[in-house]
């Protein structure tokens, strides 16, 4: 009993990256993919900020006659995680957009198969050369 | 956790980004519960504002149907199951959630926290870590958002004709012409936003906030100001150009202050000699390097939005002509 | 005087919690979405206000009354121009015809009306 | 008292959740995500107060600011997208760039 109250924070995060996990594997739609890696990126920011949970600690701002607090690092590597993680975001999206403006798609397989497509159609053309 | 799930399931992109945002603003409440003030500051600005507004000008230009899957999930169900299995088992290694003695608190937290009021005298510990002890890696992140916002620049940026501004212009004039009464409240609640965002710049040694944040919020109000009155009327107002070089800039005063230091005799990047007073130069050097970061992510974050809103602009230009 | 403060501070926060309460039943409840707007702007002005004021009189530091007071004006200032926003949009694309033909929209405006357990 | 109200708080912010995963309009989405984003600004600020810290406030303030933006900015964007495609054709359109 006291392992599932120590630990459930540890869970929290492993399902959510799960959740994550699952939409970018199972899900074709680019932006879809994009916003499950934003659910797994959350996971992980979660399981930082936990980690330097400090019970009974408070936020890591000095104050007079506070001794206990959180541990600050967690809160600044994930806090400069959080700004280059939406600037990478912007890149997908960028590059979504432009992939659809080439395929007319943004559907995983269905640009696969045009790739494929494409592939066979010059095969042919090169085959009687 | 529920809104992940519900975001699996749902087929409406509009809808599935609307729920991403409020799964930011869960997670950002989450951070406020666990004390990390400053990253819930960060996390509602971006998580929830932001990237929201960039993934919904994404779906606007993509479409806002998913196709049913093709392949069987079974497959993914099953790596993803293993994945989280092995994780669960490596949790029960753990330190339990909150406990003093877990190995991350006795690094070098404890220093952070006992010894930061003496040696760098800023009272938000986050702050100093950010600037002054990590100040190097921070450097490389405000980079790595430099080098983000040219890459979006790159992808998306149109070559704009001279003539495509009238036309362009009679259509935002003709869609925001209906919109009295938001553009009345939102030219007196802009002024505010900007002037919360020095707020946050300036009082980040003291309170949660800092360039990052600030930077979020200041490039937030010009994108209100963008969407409601205009992509051409806003890019009048602050020059594209202008913000290019603005993103350049700030890394260069986080690096000249780097420079300086080392010119005067200390390491890259230490604030100890940029002033007689140790403490006093740690204030200067914390304050120009929140200023190099705040400038950087603000442009860069305008820069973006004006990429993504005049590709869709360009995009619906060419469909008139073609039609 | 302090006790009179503290009995008005948890009189807001009381009345404030109740209507909050409401309308989050109402939200749930309530058949179409005008009617859910109304519950919803209930619980942005009148509950918001009274739980800021309740918080407002617990507390003696000036700086912390002023922030507060900012978040309220911001707050009575920002979520009527939201609501009246959204319901005009809403108001607007229903009625719009060439929306109707389309079936992605016919679908979520015509079931706007429907009964929300159903879904 | 304030834990009453951060109670009561939690549990409409649970209800709202509820409409937003529901439906059925996007409209009603966007309602959740407003009120939802509004009872966030008070439970901030009322847990400030738990925790005894109220210089938290400034993020009740970020979180009102962001609310509204977001808020306008599906609006505005959500009106653009309908103009864009209601039109006749839509798919042939995009294709030919």
């Amino acid at each position: 009993m006291s392992m599932i109250l120590g630990l459930y924070n540890y869970w929290i995060v492993i399902v959510l990256m799960m959740i994550g996990f699952y939409i970018i594997i199972a899900h074709g739609h680019l932006i879809k993919k994009i916003v499950g890696l934003n659910i797994f990126q959350t996971s992980v920011f979660i399981f930082y900020i936990s980690l330097g949970k400090v019970e009974g600690g408070t936020a890591p701002i000095w104050q007079e006659n506070i001794t206990l607090y959180s541990n600050p690092l967690p809160h600044v590597l994930i806090l400069t995680a959080i700004v280059v993680g939406i600037a990478t975001t912007a890149l997908g999206l960028a590059l979504t957009i432009r992939l659809k403006e080439a395929y007319g798609t943004i559907d995983e397989d269905e640009i696969q198969a045009m790739d494929n497509q494409a592939m066979d159609n010059q095969d042919k053309e090169s085959q009687p050369c | 956790m529920g809104i992940a799930i519900a975001i699996n399931q749902i087929k409406d992109m509009f809808a599935v980004v609307m729920l991403a945002g409020i799964y930011g603003l869960v997670s950002a409440s989450f951070f406020v519960t666990l004390d990390a003030v400053d990253v819930a500051f960060t996390e509602a600005s971006v998580g929830a504002g932001i990237s929201t507004l960039l993934m919904l000008t994404t779906v606007a230009m993509t479409g806002r149907t998913e196709h049913e899957a093709s392949h069987k999930p079974m497959l993914a169900l099953f790596v993803v199951m293993v994945t989280g299995g092995l994780l669960i088992y490596g949790t029960f290694d753990m330190p339990y959630f909150g406990s003093v003695d877990a190995p991350v608190q006795n690094h070098v937290g404890p220093r952070y926290i006992l010894d930061s009021m003496q040696e760098i005298g800023v009272p938000n510990m986050v702050t100093s870590v950010l600037a002054s002890y990590r100040g190097f890696d921070t450097f490389g992140e405000v980079t790595v958002i430099f080098t983000a916002g040219i890459g979006v620049l790159a992808l998306l940026s149109v070559a704009r004709r001279p003539d495509d501004d009238t036309a362009i212009e009679a259509i935002n004039d003709s869609m925001h012409e209906k919109h009295l009464i938001l553009r009345v409240v939102i030219k007196t609640l802009i002024p505010f936003i900007l002037l919360y965002a020095f707020y946050v710049q300036f009082h980040g040694d003291f309170g949660p906030g800092g360039g990052f944040q600030a930077g979020v919020i200041f490039a937030a109000g010009i994108i209100l100001y963008a969407m409601l009155f205009g992509l051409s009327v806003a890019r009048r107002v602050i020059r594209q150009p202008l913000v290019q070089l603005l993103s350049a800039v700030g890394v260069l005063i986080y690096g000249s202050v780097g420079v300086v230091s080392m010119l005067n005799g200390g390491s890259f990047l230490d604030y100890d000699v940029l002033s007689a007073d140790p403490i006093a130069g740690q204030h200067l050097g914390i304050l120009l390097i929140e200023l190099g970061v705040g400038v950087t992510v603000a442009s860069v974050m305008i820069m973006i939005f004006f990429s993504f809103a005049g590709r869709s602009e360009y995009q619906q230009a060419k469909k008139g002509e073609s039609l | 005087m302090d006790s009179l403060l503290n009995l008005a501070s948890s009189f807001c926060l009381l009345l404030g919690s109740f209507l909050c309460l409401s309308g989050g039943v109402g939200i749930l409840r309530f058949p179409d979405f005008y009617t859910r707007m109304h519950a919803a702007g209930v619980t942005d002005t009148l509950a918001a206000a009274m739980i800021l004021i309740g918080l407002m009189l617990q507390i003696p530091e000036t700086l912390v009354i002023i922030k507060l007071i900012i978040i309220l004006l911001m707050t009575l200032f920002i979520s009527p121009s939201a609501s009246h926003a959204l319901g005009r949009a809403a108001l607007l694309n229903s009625l719009t015809p060439v929306v109707a033909v389309d079936k992605n929209h016919a679908e979520q405006t015509t079931e706007v009306g429907d009964n929300p357990s159903k879904s | 008292m304030i834990i009453a109200a951060t109670l009561a708080i939690l549990v409409v912010m649970v209800l709202a959740i509820i409409r937003g995963v529901m439906g059925p309009s996007l409209y009603d989405r966007i309602l959740a995500v407003n009120m939802f984003g509004t009872k966030t600004v008070l439970l901030i600020s009322l847990l400030g107060f738990v925790m005894g810290r109220p210089e938290f406030l400034d993020i009740a303030m970020v979180y009102a600011l962001i609310n509204f933006i977001s808020v306008i900015g599906v609006l505005r964007l959500f009106e653009a997208f309908t103009a864009k495609h209601n039109g006749k054709v839509v798919e042939p359109a995009q294709r030919d760039l």
